[in-house]
């Protein structure tokens, strides 16, 4: 009969209406400022740069390639190499940013840059209030604003982070390995046939791992 | 009536609904929240009840927006054309025993009268804003409002036929003593009554361009109809207009179906009629509060078939039950009542089966695709 | 002259708007001031006291048939008037003359005769009650006849602006046989 | 209230004058139509006019009479439109000068 379905809504209304006094567990609001939703390992808003030990210049992965600079869909990345080098964590000499600047208001927090990052350097924050009064200067964030460290990357993914500690790891040990080998060979009395350490442990760009943390 | 007591009146009305069209917006609001399992607006004061301040304060500052192209002077004169009549409507209705500003001979055709002139109001704001979305909405109201006049008058003319007079304060007394000795001889406990006062309701919700006939509005269609063009002050006026409207509506309707200041049964007569007045408008406004939180928005053939083919059949029909329900008065044999309360309700009853199913048009067939197979 | 105040602003409202009605070239316009020359007319009922005949006309005439004259214009196209385009009759000046002949035909009559210048003796009310015991026992013939006509006139009114029906074609397929012989071909 | 009949026929009088020109003058049919109200709703004040200062105001005829007009004025509208949009179904103008297949 026409308006059975209609009253079955009207109960269900009212039932929804009293409830929502009685039980808490029906609203469904986070209510914002005051209770946060945590937020999933994998969220991803902005990028910045990890990193390692206490000082963010000398600690810092970024060995500015420009790889992530080139492929940034909004070209939101800014990268001057400077002209002195400094060893990475395996101890080689790498070459360092001397300007790293994101635009996050022009940044669309895609994660490419992070996709591509073969030395781990540019991660993806989860930091999200960032709305502001000031139209430029508060949104180009500099090297210095950038840079995070470590543990904080450790904090926000943290089996992404385990990952690549580990892989560092023993990348690293595998280059004191072979520096101790090369230094065992310098040491033995056969200089030619090793002259020169060989072509860098090439960090393998672990894209397809990024892409499944990342999603 | 002495001119002070006439200025009294002004602005004790627009104080009272006012201020009622304030307290409605955040009601409405909140309660809307609940039923659908959510706070509501909680943020402005405790509770949120401050949040009409903060609208209100939003609406008046934003700029005033009129298209280049507009109908410079009726789009200006368009929401002064909704507002200003909208507050004659409450001269005429009694709100408490003695309380009533103006004690019309014809007063329930005031009423009507008056509120014909908001759908002059909407097509002149919908035509002026030179927008086709403006225009249909506003063609779509026009054609709402029309066609949801004749039920809605239909529907109170059995209790102008019951009380013998069109003066709404003679349609109050007509139902001032009470049946047993306690309960209220309200035109809602008869069955021409209770059955006007749905078909009422209905009408009124349209009408007044509530949800779930709020197709003149509809955001997701045509992006809020005859307001689209509309922003700030003069926003803020149709909205207002529209919540008087309804405020007006629903005060018709407690004074034609639920005894007007009466109190429901004898034992609560002490308290002030002006209480009651105000108890029964703020119960039916939580009734179309709640229908707005429940029922989706109907189509337009949907509205135009349901005002036509089953309110206006019904309406008609139910005058009917009425006189069926007068006529029968006289029989004085055990079980008059009862029988008189099967006649009646089976009038009304089986043409709302019938028209029910008619609506619906059976059951839906199997789509049959002619070229795609 | 005071007292005569709100006759004398409601006629002088009900005038312009009516002559603003008649000339001005936007039919929605036009509409509109008919409109309220419709209500200032009912303005003048209620000061002669007829009430019921007042609200009636703001009912009907601003409530139903102003709405009805738009809905026309907007279905006729009217309200886009162009530019150079007449609204006038070409024989401007005759009808001119024709109309001010009959307002002085009608007007002389009533200056000359002394007997519509006296002031109103009684002060006559028409309450609903009387209205409609009269409706319903003098005037009833004349009632259900209007009944009957309304009637004619809702079912005439639907007729003639009813769209007619397409002549109904053979339901065919046009172009389904070809392509699937062309299928088949390929 | 201390105004003479007179006024009020004048103004009937008038107004009605103004229907009348519009009528025979404006081209567009909906016009005519409004200006045909008009002539209409003279004639009312003239019988609500009468009506208040006649000898027999109890009886009620004048306002019976407007009443009743009232009514016809609707309905008359009603088909006049209803009219005027089929005319513009089969010849696509309101003009009243280019409706003209029945002149000889």
């Amino acid at each position: 009969m026409l308006g059975s379905g209609i009253i079955r809504g009207f109960i269900e209304t009212a039932r929804n209406f009293a409830g929502s006094y009685c039980s808490r567990e029906r609203l469904t609001t986070i209510q914002y400022p005051e209770e946060r939703l945590a937020q999933p390992e994998s969220a991803r808003i902005m990028p910045f740069l990890v990193f390692d030990g206490a000082d963010p210049k000398a600690g810092l992965r970024c060995t500015a390639c420009t790889i992530c600079e080139q492929e940034c869909p909004p070209q939101c990345i800014y990268i001057i190499k400077d002209a002195v080098k400094k060893p990475d964590h395996i101890g080689k000499m790498q070459m360092q940013p001397k300007v790293f600047d994101i635009d996050i208001s022009v940044c669309m927090g895609c994660g490419i840059c992070a996709e591509v990052c073969p030395f781990d350097s540019i991660k993806m924050d989860q930091v999200f209030e960032l709305s502001s009064g000031e139209r430029f200067n508060t949104f180009l964030l500099h090297k210095e604003q950038l840079a995070k460290p470590n543990e904080y990357f450790r904090k926000l993914h943290p089996s992404d982070a385990a990952e690549t500690d580990a892989r560092r790891a023993e990348d690293k040990i595998k280059a004191e390995a072979k520096a101790r080998a090369a230094a065992a060979a310098a040491a033995a009395p056969k200089p030619p046939s090793s002259p020169k350490p060989g072509p860098p442990p090439k960090v393998p760009a672990p894209v397809p791992e990024h892409a499944e943390v990342a999603t | 009536m002495s001119p002070l007591v006439a200025v009294l009146y002004i602005v004790g009305i627009m104080a009272v609904f006012g201020s009622a069209f304030a307290l409605t917006t955040i009601a409405e609001r909140k309660t809307l929240g609940r039923m659908q399992n959510r706070f509501g607006p909680n943020r402005v004061g405790p509770f949120g009840i401050l949040q009409p301040m903060a609208d209100a304060v939003k609406m008046l500052t934003k700029e005033d927006i009129v298209p280049s192209s507009a109908d410079k002077l009726l789009h200006f004169i368009a929401p002064l054309v909704l507002t200003t009549p909208v507050w004659l409507n409450f001269a005429v209705l009694p709100f408490g025993d003695h309380v009533v500003a103006a004690r019309f001979d014809a007063g329930l055709l005031f009423f009507f009268a008056i509120s014909a002139a908001s759908e002059l109001a909407v097509f002149m704001a919908g035509w002026s804003s030179q927008n086709k979305y403006s225009l249909l909405g506003a063609m779509r109201a026009i054609a709402q409002m029309i066609s949801y006049e004749v039920p809605l008058v239909l529907s109170t003319v059995t209790v102008v036929m019951m009380a013998g007079s069109l003066s709404l304060t003679d349609i109050v007394d007509a139902q001032s003593s009470y049946a047993f000795g306690w309960l209220a001889r309200w035109n809602l406990f008869t069955p021409w009554g209770l059955a006007g006062f749905g078909l009422f309701l209905i009408a009124a919700t349209a009408e007044s361009n509530r949800s779930p006939f709020d197709l003149p509005e509809g955001e997701s269609e045509i992006i809020a109809g005859y307001l689209t063009e509309y922003s700030g002050f003069k926003y803020a006026l149709f909205f207002l207009g529209e919540y008087l409207g309804l405020f007006a509506v629903t005060g018709l309707g407690v004074t034609l179906f639920l005894g007007g200041w009466h109190a429901p049964v004898k034992a609560l007569a002490w308290a002030p009629s002006i209480f009651w007045f105000a108890a029964k408008f703020a119960a039916l406004i939580f009734v179309f509060i709640w229908a707005r939180a429940t029922l989706p928005r109907l189509r337009l053939d949907q509205l135009l078939a349901f005002a036509w083919r089953f309110l206006v059949p019904l309406t008609l029909i139910n005058i009917a039950a009425a006189a069926a329900w007068h006529y029968s008065a006289w029989w004085g044999f055990q079980g008059a009542m009862a029988t008189r309360w099967v006649l009646c309700a089976a009038i009304i009853g089986f043409p709302y089966v019938w028209l029910g199913r008619s609506l619906r048009g059976g059951s839906p067939a199997l789509r049959k695709y002619t070229y795609a197979e | 002259m005071l007292s005569n105040l709100p006759f004398l602003s409601c006629a002088v409202l009900t005038l312009l708007a009516a002559i603003a009605a008649m000339t001005l070239r936007n039919l929605v316009h036009c509409a509109l001031c008919a409109a309220a020359s419709f209500a200032g007319l009912a303005a003048i009922y209620l000061q002669l006291n007829a009430e019921f005949v007042g609200f009636a006309q703001i009912l009907v005439y601003v409530g139903a048939v102003a709405i009805l004259i738009v809905f026309t214009i907007l279905l006729t196209h009217g309200s886009d008037v162009k530019a150079g385009e007449p609204v006038r009759s070409s024989s401007l000046w005759t009808g001119l003359g024709v109309a001010a002949v009959v307002l002085s035909a009608l007007v002389a009559p009533i200056t000359r005769s002394a007997s519509l210048w006296l002031l109103p003796s009684a002060n006559p009310q028409a309450p609903v009650a009387a209205i409609g015991r009269v409706l319903m026992t003098q005037y009833v013939l004349p009632l259900e006849t209007i009944g009957l006509l309304l009637t004619a006139a809702l079912l005439g009114g639907v007729v003639i602006a009813m769209r007619e029906k397409p002549a109904r074609k053979t339901p065919t397929k046009p172009s389904r046989a070809p392509s699937r012989e062309l299928s088949h071909a390929a | 209230m201390n105004i003479p009949l007179a006024h009020y026929l004048i103004l009937s009088a008038l107004l009605f004058s103004v229907g009348f020109a519009g009528a025979i003058l404006r081209r567009n049919a909906v016009v005519v139509l409004i200006g045909m109200e008009l002539m209409l709703n003279a004639a009312n004040l003239n019988f609500i006019a009468f009506w208040r200062f006649g000898p027999h105001p109890e009886a009620l005829t004048g306002v019976m009479f407007v009443i009743f007009s009232i009514a016809i004025a609707a309905a008359e509208a009603a088909v006049g439109l209803a009219l005027v949009i089929a005319i513009y179904r089969h010849r696509h103008t309101v003009q009243v000068e280019q409706i003209d297949a029945l002149r000889g």
